[in-house]
């Protein structure tokens, strides 16, 4: 399967801009599906995001997080090429990571 | 999503609110005051259907007709199926009158 | 939760100043409570603060501490969200040290929506798309130089983001 | 319905060019060609906030995911790519067309189906994930392309176009609303939170992204929507008046370039 994490980290020389969609339902638990069962809560705690060796980023994230969840920020240093790694944890334990190369 | 505050202006069809204020039920209705009922609210929005102009209303008015026919509540199952009929029948109003109205709301 | 190195060592510096300071304010009970899941932050999810449901609480439990008003943060949120499911809101500074800054959504079942970690080389800005319940001030806390400073802005929301 | 559309002296030419001046004459700030971005054409605080999702828009996986269906070969070993001209890539702006043989309207909705059907696979639904995934992909290939619908020398065609006219104008429904009373008399007005999009351009966005959705939607479940909105009960997706109301909506939308997949709240 596809990686849910869909990235763009573009350099402009001194810093690096990262963007990042993120498939995942985030729900809240305050819903209720079509039988009036509430839907358990299930987000997305901490996104972190390591270049050279070191996070540059970390988000904790709470159930108001929209579904696909973006992100935007941006750090200095990062070169075209190099890479960038993204990984995720959810509170039902589910992980994903992926890497991409800085534009 | 339900548009009950629009800004929009627009006439909303009152013909549905007084045809059910003239069949206010007598008490105590039989199952077969229901089915009276119930049949005539059906041929009225399967009549809707054939011109392909139903209504939701109607049809959740007669699925509480049915609920309230189900649990013993003929009154209620009478009512609902007079309220029923009623916006059936205005919906068939709507689309044999809309035939040539239409063309009002055109841009020309 | 990995074994990289983190950029996070002056942060610890002045998360140790920040949590003296609340000894000496003498939050009482709060401060025994919170001040530990404030230092250890840096690791730790901060599932406390995101189950506390006033913002006043989350930011409390977060840092420990109450912000104040400032105009060097920049909050850029609509006026009326075009659905509370999904509501872009952003925020940059020109304070400097950052090291944290936090999302609330005061009339959320929890206020507290997200908190970003800015390591020193991180720019003090972040976008991101929060749920919104209801109308209610969006507060956005950014943590610099131990301190906390804040802006509000209130979003209309005439669809609720539950939904999501 | 009784062919005796001749006397009425159709002109879908007159036709769609009244419908743009209409437009035109209505919001003269806003550019034709801008039309088709909906509700953000109207209102700066929604565009800002539409602006900013496009950076990196909600519907990127779906589009991803349309695009990964359309490349696979069906269990026969042909693909979408065999049911339409130059591979489907592209020809968004074309659809719907009428069928001369068949004397009928086909969407791209029904036409996909069609495709799957003709090579054993079982249809989509016309409301589901998979069929907007596949609209969406199609759309972003003929992003930029104008809307190039014609009507045939054959009275069906225009027969047909004529009864999407009607249907589009006919009020219908408890709330006695027709498709123009929201999308002609009253777009850029608020319904409750939402702005309504102007009728014209407004398939060139589709499908759409809804926030409200939290997902894809394909032509089908937008007009299903609007007419259990208006508390009328929908038609089946597809049925002859929706194909009739989308080749007489993208008409008179003609001119005006595909924007679609397009997000909306």
């Amino acid at each position: 399967m596809a990686s849910t994490i869909r990235v763009r980290a573009i350099s402009s020389g001194e810093i690096t801009e990262v963007q990042v969609l993120i498939q995942h339902p985030m729900d809240s638990g305050f819903v209720k599906d079509a039988k009036g069962e509430i839907i358990p809560p299930h987000f997305i705690q901490r996104l972190t995001f390591e270049y050279d060796g070191r996070n540059v980023f970390v988000a904790d994230w709470g159930t108001a997080v929209s579904k696909d969840p973006y992100v935007k920020f941006s750090f200095r240093g990062g070169n075209k090429g190099d890479d960038l790694k993204i990984s995720w944890a959810d509170n039902k334990g589910e992980t994903d990571a992926t890497t991409a190369k800085i534009q | 999503m339900n548009m009950t505050q629009p800004t929009v202006r627009i006439s909303i069809l009152s013909l549905a609110l007084a045809l059910m204020s003239a069949t206010s039920a007598p008490a105590a209705s039989s199952k077969t005051d229901f089915n009276i009922a119930y049949a005539a609210a059906e041929a009225a929005h399967k009549e809707a259907g054939r011109l392909r102009n139903q209504w939701t209303v109607t049809a959740e008015a007669l699925a509480n007709a049915k609920r309230a026919a189900d649990k013993g509540d003929f009154d209620g199952a009478v009512a609902s199926a007079k309220e029923a009929e009623a916006l059936a029948k205005a919906s068939i109003f709507q689309a044999t009158s809309e035939k040539e109205a239409w063309k009002n709301l055109e841009i020309r | 939760m990995t074994t990289i190195h983190d950029g996070f060592a002056a942060t610890r510096r002045l998360i140790l100043k920040g949590a003296g300071a609340i000894t000496l304010t003498g939050l009482g009970v709060i401060s025994f409570n919170m001040a530990p899941v404030f230092a250890a932050a840096n690791d730790k999810y901060p599932e406390e603060a995101f189950k506390q449901k006033s913002a006043a609480d989350a930011i409390k439990s977060l840092y420990g501490r109450t912000a104040e008003a400032s105009d060097k943060v920049k909050l850029d949120a609509p006026e009326i969200a075009e659905n509370g499911a999904v509501v872009p809101i952003s925020v940059s500074t020109t304070l400097t040290e950052v090291t944290s800054i936090a999302f609330l959504a005061s009339e959320n079942p929890n206020a507290l929506a997200a908190v970003y970690r800015i390591p020193p080389g991180t720019m003090p800005n972040v976008a991101n798309r929060l749920k919104m319940a209801k109308t209610c001030d969006v507060v956005v806390i950014v943590e610099a130089g131990g301190k906390l400073y804040s802006a509000t802005k209130e979003v209309k929301v005439t669809v609720g983001g539950c939904g999501g | 319905m009784t062919p005796t559309v001749a006397a009425d002296a159709l002109d879908p030419v007159a036709d769609a060019k009244a419908f743009r001046n209409y437009f035109v004459a209505k919001f003269p700030h806003v550019k034709p060609e801008d039309f088709v971005n909906g509700p953000y054409s109207m209102n700066e605080d929604m565009r800002r906030q539409w602006e900013e999702k496009e950076q990196f828009p909600p519907y990127e996986f779906s589009l991803d995911m349309g695009k990964e269906m359309f490349a696979k070969a069906f269990n026969n070993g042909k693909s979408y790519a065999d049911c339409f001209p130059n591979q489907g890539i592209g020809i968004r702006q074309n659809y719907p067309y009428f069928d001369a043989k068949e004397g009928k309207v086909i969407t791209l909705e029904l036409a996909l189906n069609r495709c799957r059907e003709a090579n054993g696979e079982p249809p989509f639904s016309y409301v589901g994930d998979e069929m907007a995934a596949l609209t969406a992909y199609m759309a972003y290939t003929s992003r930029g392309k104008p809307f190039d619908i014609k009507i045939p020398d054959d009275p069906r065609a225009l027969e047909a176009y004529q009864n999407g006219k009607r249907y589009f104008y006919t009020r219908r429904g408890q709330l006695n609303f027709s498709c123009a009373t929201c999308h002609v008399q009253n777009p850029g007005e608020r319904m409750r939170a939402e702005i309504l999009a102007p009728a014209f351009g407004i398939l060139n966005a589709m499908p759409i992204y809804r926030s409200e959705w939290g997902g894809m939607g394909t032509i089908s479940r937008r007009l299903t929507t609007c007419n259990s909105q208006i508390r009328g009960v929908p038609l089946e997706p597809q049925a002859e008046e929706y194909r009739d109301l989308e080749y007489y909506l993208s008409y008179v939308s003609n001119g005006l370039p595909i924007s679609g997949p397009g997000s909306r709240p």
